[in-house]
């Protein structure tokens, strides 16, 4: 047992340097703070995270807020681990093998498995996760839908487990490395869901125990000193390094960019864009940056509409906007140009020879809207045909994001008005979106597998169903191409079939990508190993702390 | 027959309590009319924009809720929860509504609190302060008053925080753990109300140092800045006593912009998060809650209004020659 | 009149003396001033400011004050000079409406309650009280989902929330000018109710309230600014001061004068009109010293 | 500082200016006054609202205000010269060597302070008694003044008090400290005349006792009942002064001479043609049983007026007198329609006048018209004279293109003219605006006008002026009054017959010189013994 040193003194001996350091870098220049010597990971200490959203329900099993797989991750392992690069690795499976053609999957456990109650993990709590997250009064408004066609889950030995499929369903071993598929203690699963909810009850195996946790504040997580099966790229094996960390709550940007440079939390997420390049200059901190996985941002143009049923009009619609200058400017050099809907995270589906493939051009967008009859010209300079405005009607969710306002502005100078209709109405949105009545939808969707594409291209997963496939592609082509990467196992053969899917949206313009999300977090430099998964959310379990500092 | 004055007084304070639960009544009916008229069906804001959740899912969620019945039944329902107390459940944190508010008050509570003690507290000094002979240091509490009024208070409290939590690191931004975190939502809070309370303040004891009791005490010898505190400030707290009804709305009304504002705990920010996600449990039970409070400082202060002028007291007719 | 006399004849000393000193000061003219150039930007704003508030530039996106723009640019290179000018208008609209059409609802409430018998008096009072427990911004929130985001639904929450205050404060005045002297006199010299509520009561339950009102008229832009601060309140590309100084408020530290400028204009509406209301009163009051 | 020997003056004032505000706005209050006051000794100083007696007294304390500017010769207070006095020295002298009574002691006390602490404090703030005596010391002082059951009174409020106890609370506030003279500012104006004279007898007693007594006055009864030296002020100057005896005897300036013989009462009885009360005509107003009763706090009940009856003929001036809380007003109420009987009836012209419907009563009001206490509270204060007067005329059915000309009529026949029409009811003087008030009631052409204590708001000389025209109206117009006043010798003046009331109920009643001479009730003798010296020598005389 390490010398019981009082957890509060490293913090609040780092509480008092930051303030000198803060006093000094306020009136002088920051060149003061030598550089700390290269110290050697340690375990021991704390550090303070702050997160820009609260989940509203702590469950994993039931939540749809990718921020509660973020803050469950300490706490529940799953069945497969995903490196931030992609590659799926065993973790509580030992091993997997598929039969059936993709429809039956076996798992091989570990055998030296604990909850955090001291319940062991065996075929039979696989089982009973499975089945309660697929349970009718579960109510799951995400990780149900993640197991897509299931049909149930048998226990073959004690260790050794069987989850088939009414299909054969490729995303499954993905869908199984996510927080939302996590492994809780059955004894954990009846506690109720108001409770599970609440966060009181997190019970899994993960290197961390829930702590104490006050809505609206913060939540504590504790070192699980029995963890011994982290998997093997986590960078870290055995008991995590930091005795315990806390994440707050901070949601008003201002006051979390501002408690990361006063020192009083040592890292913080979502820095907004305006602030990076500050938080950069300060010597004391860092920014870590990590591209999100899945659907980059995106318009998908409507291409039942009546006005982009014409594929000139979409294509101009497609060129006449300058992005790489609006994501320059925008996002002051820290944005990413996207050219695909696949963002360059997501493993083994990104088409690369799409870059550059299709730059915006004002003087082809000019000639396509001519011959589509958008000749005439009205007061303020937009197009139109006789006598209607060329309008884009956009439906927005919630407010219009300053990005959105800076492609209206650009659209304006092409003489097309891109009408952004906000409402804070989720029905009245979901209805318009439903009922097709719109020309372009602009959104993002992360997701560790090429297999997002299905969900927004697929002709059966139409906006009333739960899916997003906006654009309305109907197409046997594109459908035949998905659904055989949803079968292919070997994952080249899997890529070159989104690759045909990408080439196709984009040469029939049904869709115009924008620019890939980001994740970007502030860090102070005393922190190491904190790095970020492969959906762009921070890793706790191979963090440590420079002491004193 | 019980004597004159006991059955009046019993006959008051119920006729007191008989107002409050009307008014408790009255704003629970506003809420439940108000979050009834927004269009849109309540379903999809528990389910939000992007859950992945089909059409019977919806029916399922929709008859658990009990949002199936009419509009009539509901209200039926809903009044009955109130009267006994028990709220619900909470679509979006589907967490019984009374635990939720039972653990959120105690920050609010606490901010509140503090901040109508520093308001009054503030408001009293600025006024003895500045009613003095000379006339420029009213001329510069006013408008100083006037621009606290003026400025929003979001603004105020990020300010503050730039300022004296980030640039200087005086003060923590929001750590429960840490009473100095209270500070500046504290003045973000309290700055506003104090601005108006020491207007109406001043207004009040210069009017009192114009009325004859005051020359008398003069000529008893007593220096002016006595006569102000000794008898002027009293008289001068009349006419904020009647600020109530605004007093207490401000206080939980700014309590939503700082709780944001300094991300601190508390109902402000739930109440915020409820009415943008239509999560009506939560929203009622916060009204409820509210009008309660309303009502409870409302009658605190009725009393505090006697015990200031005694020429209200009920037992103090005219004693004869 | 000598001031002995004046005091005779029963008027406060207060009012007799506020009204000697009504002269006009340097500092309400000033604020008269502001004020005249805030109602023009209102009204003409392209006379003040010849640039588009709303055309984007993105390459001179967060450019200082200077020559080419006087207020700086914003996040979207918009010329921060002439959202401001344009934006007048909205910010206007949204306190003088709201102060309007809440000043208008607590008068016809207020009236009501003082002039009708007891039991309508106490029902009124009490349907006041109700609104009045709800916080203030709860109520906003919820007239705003109603009526919906934007200058419209924002100056009707507004609006909605000063009512119930101010009508309390109509009718402790309208119960005051209806118990005086000279009403009780026109009901002995056979005047009909309906005119005396019209040449007497209403008069004078107004008049004292002018300043009242120039108060809440404050009030009432600094809650819309609020609202917009919560995302409620007037939609982008608007350039209502309370929604610029939110955008602005998160480049703080790097381009200070996108909020600086509408936090600006904002206090400084709201000083001129306060500080002319008061004028306005205090030579009112000191003319009819009732 | 040496207490105050017998032998130096109290005061010792010359050329004394009190000078408010600047510029064209300055006010010049007080002319080189000049004046002495010896211990044990009383200076009235009388004259009227606006002479500038009260800014002498107050600059005499230094408290004249903070726009006054005092400048004198001489200014010697209690031995010491006061022209160098700082605020320090004036503090140690208020309230030690100088006390100060003022009016109205419902005002001049703290009222949401206990009447025993605003006794106390002038204990504490001089150290007269150590902090553990002083509750001791203000019952001793309450018992002086002559206040029963001190202790219980001392924690009572001021509004808790009746209007003598109060008063005399006041004063021992003002001598708590031993001062050696007393500043007494009109010190029973507020006062209804039989307690009047007993807080008269009070400061009489203080005098005796060495205690030296400025008194300022606009009443020569109560300057005669208490002064030994009096001072004549008008518009700021000393225009006569002397022993008590010759001044009030024999006047010598022409403004002393004026304001003595306008004391009501005290001129030669002028002759009223009296209307024959049996002259068989129907009563024009008939008041028969009537009761009102008012729901005070818990529930009390208290009777205002109790089973009153009484007739009116038409041109007859019926006098109704009382003390306050005699209810006399809510009778006067009753009888204009604005307050409704809890029993008994009024009829007005032979027809029911009480108990109906406001609506039904209308077509009816321009028969009875108020002439009220305080005009300035009667008059909108946004309208003009002109606008006043019209509306009466419009409501009593006047086409618009006669109501100027009839207006500048009215204006003439209350002696006020054209250029009263466009000023508003402040600009007036108090006379000016009773003129106004009756212009207004005569406007419908009524036949019975109430005056509910029309002059009492008014300086001695503009009352005598206001009865004047009153009385000339009702002989012109063979007007009916119903005249409601405190004042016996007011009363005397204008009505033929009087009716005395107390708690409700009327004592007595009967022609005006019968009850005068020989009272019948016990309480209207009291009223009348109260009634000052002066107006009842006059009567004596006749």
């Amino acid at each position: 047992m390490h010398p019981p040193h009082p957890r509060r003194t490293p913090r609040r001996t780092a509480l008092l340097s930051v303030l000198l350091l803060a006093a000094v870098s306020a009136c002088s220049s920051d060149d003061g703070v030598a550089p700390a010597a290269q110290a050697k990971p340690r375990s021991g200490g704390s550090l303070t995270y702050a997160a820009q959203q609260e989940p509203d329900c702590w469950d994993p099993h039931t939540s749809a807020q990718d921020v509660t797989a973020f803050v469950q991750r300490p706490v529940f392992d799953s069945l497969v681990y995903q490196t931030p690069d992609g590659e799926l690795e065993p973790w509580l499976a030992k091993s997997w093998k598929t039969s059936e053609g993709g429809r039956t999957y076996t798992f091989e456990l570990r055998d030296d498995v604990t909850f955090h109650d001291g319940k062991h993990l065996d075929a039979a709590a696989v089982k009973a996760n499975f089945d309660h997250i697929t349970a009718k009064a579960t109510q799951s408004q995400y990780a149900a839908g993640l197991l897509g066609p299931y049909k149930g889950t048998a226990v073959k030995g004690k260790y050794e487990v069987e989850v088939r499929f009414s299909r054969p369903y490729a995303p499954f071993l993905q869908a199984a490395s996510t927080t939302y598929l996590g492994m809780a203690s059955p004894a954990s699963l009846k506690a109720g869901a108001d409770k599970l909810c609440a966060g009181t009850d997190s019970v899994g195996s993960g290197p961390f125990k829930a702590g104490a946790y006050t809505r609206g504040q913060k939540r504590g997580y504790t070192r699980n000193a029995a963890y011994a099966w982290a998997p093997k790229d986590a960078g870290h094996s055995g008991p995590a390094r930091l005795d315990g960390f806390t994440i707050r709550f901070l949601t008003e940007d201002a006051t979390r960019v501002g408690a990361l440079t006063s020192g009083q939390v040592d890292a913080a997420a979502a820095l907004p864009a305006n602030q990076i390049a500050a938080v950069r200059r300060n010597t004391r901190l860092d920014v870590v940056t990590k591209d999100v996985p899945g659907a980059v941002d995106t318009f998908y143009l409507n291409t039942k509409s009546p006005l982009f049923t014409d594929e000139r009009v979409r294509k101009a619609f497609q060129r006449s906007v300058d992005l790489d200058a609006l994501v320059k400017s925008v996002f002051q050099g820290t944005g990413t140009r996207a050219w695909s809907t696949l963002s360059p995270a997501t493993p083994h589906s990104y088409d690369s020879a799409l870059e550059r493939s299709w730059p915006s051009d004002r003087a082809l967008a000019g000639r396509l809207l001519d011959q589509a009859g958008w000749k005439g010209r009205d007061a303020e300079g937009y197009r139109t045909k006789n006598g209607k405005r060329l309008t884009v009607v956009a439906p927005v969710y919630g407010k219009a994001s300053v990005f959105s306002q800076a492609v209206q502005g650009d659209l304006k100078k092409a003489g097309i008005h891109l009408k952004l209709a906000a409402s804070t109405d989720a029905t009245a949105v979901s209805a318009q979106l439903d009922e097709g009545r719109y020309d372009v939808v602009e959104t993002s969707w992360a997701r560790g597998d090429g297999d997002i594409l299905s969900s927004f291209f697929l002709s059966t997963e139409s906006s009333e169903g739960g899916g997003h496939n906006f654009a309305k592609v109907t197409d046997p082509q594109v459908d035949a191409w998905l659904k055989k990467a949803q079968a292919a196992t070997s994952p080249d053969k899997r890529a070159a079939y989104y690759a045909q899917v990408q080439k196709w949206t984009i040469d029939h313009a049904a869709v115009v990508p924008a620019y890939v999300q980001k994740a970007s977090v502030g860090v102070n430099k005393k922190v190491h190993g904190l790095r970020l998964s492969l959906s762009a959310w921070p890793e706790f379990y191979a963090a440590w702390v420079e002491a004193g500092r | 027959m019980t004597p004159p004055h006991i059955s009046a007084a019993v006959r008051a304070v119920t006729a007191r309590a008989g107002a409050a639960v009307l008014v408790v009544w009255g704003a629970a009916t506003c809420a439940f009319l108000a979050l009834h008229l927004i269009p849109g069906d309540p379903v999809s804001a528990i389910v939000g924009s992007n859950a992945l959740v089909g059409a019977e899912q919806r029916e399922e969620i929709r008859h658990h809720y009990g949002l199936d019945r009419s509009p009539l039944v509901q209200y039926g329902a809903y009044l009955k929860q109130l009267a006994t107390g028990e709220l619900g459940d909470s679509y979006q944190l589907q967490q019984p509504v009374s635990s939720l508010l039972a653990d959120q008050i105690g920050p609010t509570a606490q901010l509140a609190l503090w901040s109508s003690l520093v308001a009054v507290v503030l408001a009293a000094t600025v006024t003895v302060l500045t009613s003095g002979r000379s006339r420029w240091p009213r001329r510069v509490s006013s408008a100083v008053e006037l621009l606290v009024v003026s400025t929003p208070s979001f603004w105020l409290g990020i300010m503050l925080l730039t300022v004296f939590s980030f640039r200087l690191g005086w003060l923590p931004v929001s750590d429960s753990g840490d009473a100095r975190s209270l500070v500046l939502p504290v003045i973000t809070l309290a700055l506003p109300i104090a601005a108006v309370l020491t207007q109406v303040m001043r207004e009040g004891l210069l009017g009192a140092l114009e009325q004859p009791f005051s020359l008398t005490a003069r000529s008893r010898g007593l220096a002016e800045h006595t006569v102000r505190s000794r008898h002027a400030l009293r008289h001068a707290a009349l006419p904020a006593l009647t600020l109530t009804g605004w007093f207490t709305g401000t206080l939980l009304g700014g309590a939503v912009v700082v709780e944001n504002v300094f991300a601190r705990s508390g109902i402000g920010r739930i109440t915020l998060q409820a009415v943008s996600d239509r999560d009506l449990p939560v929203v009622q039970g916060v009204v409820a809650l509210s009008a309660v409070v309303f009502v409870l400082v409302g009658a605190v202060v009725e009393l505090l209004y006697v015990v200031v002028d005694p020429r209200l007291r009920k037992g103090t007719g005219v004693a004869a020659a | 009149m000598s001031v002995e006399q004046a005091v005779r004849a029963g008027a406060p000393i207060a009012a007799v003396r506020r009204a000697r000193r009504g002269r006009v000061r340097p500092g309400v003219l000033a604020a008269a001033v502001l004020l005249g150039l805030i109602l023009l930007a209102a009204l003409a704003p392209s006379l003040l400011a010849h640039g588009s508030p709303t055309d984007t530039d993105p390459v001179h996106a967060l450019q200082a004050p200077g020559g080419a723009h006087w207020f700086g640019t914003d996040q979207l290179g918009r010329d921060v000079f002439a959202r401001v000018v344009h934006g007048t208008r909205y910010s206007l609209a949204i306190g003088a409406a709201a102060t309007g059409a809440g000043v208008g609802l607590a008068v016809v409430w207020g009236l009501a309650a003082a002039l009708s018998g007891r039991f309508g008096d106490a029902v009124l009072m009490r349907a006041a009280d109700a609104l009045l427990a709800l916080p203030g911004l709860l109520l906003a929130l919820m007239v705003v989902l109603i009526a919906g985001k934007g200058v419209l639904g924002t100056t009707i929450a507004v609006a909605v929330g000063t009512a119930p205050g101010f009508a309390r404060v109509v009718r402790a005045q309208a119960l005051v000018v209806r118990r005086s002297g000279y009403v009780e006199s026109a009901v002995a010299l056979g005047v009909p109710r309906p005119l005396i509520v019209l040449r007497h009561v209403l008069p004078n339950t107004l008049g004292p309230l002018l300043v009242l009102a120039t108060v809440t008229l404050g009030a009432s832009i600094s809650t819309g600014a609020a609202l917009s601060y919560l995302g409620l309140g007037a939609q982008p590309p608007t350039p209502e001061w309370g929604a610029m100084l939110t955008e602005g408020q998160g480049f703080l530290e790097q381009a200070w004068w996108i909020a600086l400028f509408p936090g600006l204009l904002l206090v400084s509406t709201v000083l001129a009109v306060t500080v002319v209301g008061r004028h306005a009163q205090a030579r009112a009051e000191g003319r009819a010293a009732s | 500082m040496t207490t105050a020997s017998t032998t130096k003056p109290l005061f010792e004032v010359a050329g004394l200016n009190v000078r408010f505000g600047t510029g064209p706005g300055e006010v010049h209050a007080v002319r080189d006054a000049a004046f002495s006051l010896d211990a044990g000794r009383c200076l009235a100083i009388v004259g009227e609202s606006g002479s500038g007696k009260s800014a002498l007294a107050r600059s005499l304390l230094g408290l004249a205000g903070p726009t006054a500017r005092v400048t004198a010769d001489r200014l010697r207070v209690a031995g010491h010269e006061a022209r160098e006095f700082g605020p320090r020295e004036w503090r140690a002298v208020r309230g030690r060597r100088v006390g100060l009574v003022a009016q109205d002691a419902l005002v001049a006390l703290d009222p949401l302070r206990p009447v025993g602490k605003e006794i106390a404090e002038p204990l504490l703030t001089h150290r007269v008694v150590p902090r553990r005596e002083a509750g001791a010391r203000v019952l001793a002082l309450l018992e002086r003044v002559g206040v029963p059951e001190p202790a219980e009174r001392a924690r009572a409020y001021v509004h808790q008090l009746s209007g003598g106890l109060r008063q005399r609370a006041l004063i021992a506030s003002a001598i708590a400290a031993e001062p050696g003279v007393l500043i007494a500012d009109e010190p029973t104006t507020a006062l209804d005349a039989s307690v009047q004279s007993r807080v008269l007898a009070l400061l009489g007693e203080l005098k005796e006792s060495g205690t030296g007594l400025l008194l300022i006055s606009h009443d020569l009864a109560v300057v005669e009942a208490l002064a030994d030296e009096v001072a004549v002020m008008k518009d700021g100057r000393i225009v006569e002064s002397g022993p008590v005896g010759r001044v009030l005897e024999a006047p010598e300036h022409p403004y002393t001479k004026s304001l003595l013989a306008a004391i009501p009462g005290s001129g030669p009885r002028r002759e009223r043609t009296v209307v024959a009360p049996g002259d068989g005509s129907a009563p024009l107003l008939d008041v028969s049983g009537v009761t009102k009763v008012f729901k005070g706090a818990r529930g009390s009940r208290r009777t205002a007026v109790d089973e009153v009856s009484f007739a009116l003929r038409p041109g007859e001036a019926l006098g109704l007198v009382g003390e306050s809380g005699s209810g006399k007003s809510t009778l006067a109420r009753m009888v204009l329609g604005l307050a409704a009987p809890d029993g008994g009836t009024v009829e007005l012209g032979g027809a029911p006048w009480s108990g109906l419907r406001e609506r039904d009563r209308r077509e009816r009001r321009h028969t009875v018209q108020l002439v009220p206490q305080d005009p300035l509270s009667a008059f909108d204060p946004r309208w003009s004279v002109a606008r006043i007067v019209g509306e009466a005329l419009a409501t009593a059915g006047v086409a618009r293109a006669e109501r100027r000309e009839r207006t500048v009529r009215l204006l003439k026949q209350v002696g006020l003219s054209v250029e009263h029409l466009e000023r508003r009811p402040l600009a007036l003087s108090g006379g000016q605006r009773q003129r106004v008030a009756v212009a207004r009631a005569l406007a419908p052409s009524p036949r019975l006008l109430v005056c509910d204590e029309p002059v009492s708001a008014l300086d001695v000389s503009v009352q005598a002026q206001v009865l004047d025209l009153l009385r000339s109206l009702q002989e012109e117009l063979g007007l009916a009054t119903l005249f409601i006043s405190h004042d016996l010798a007011v009363v005397r003046e204008v009505c033929a017959r009087v009716l005395v009331m107390k708690d409700g109920r009327i004592v007595e009643s009967g022609p005006v010189e019968r009850v005068f001479a020989e009272p019948a009730h016990p309480y209207t003798r009291a009223l009348l013994e109260a009634v000052p010296r002066r107006a009842r020598a006059a009567v004596e005389r006749l």
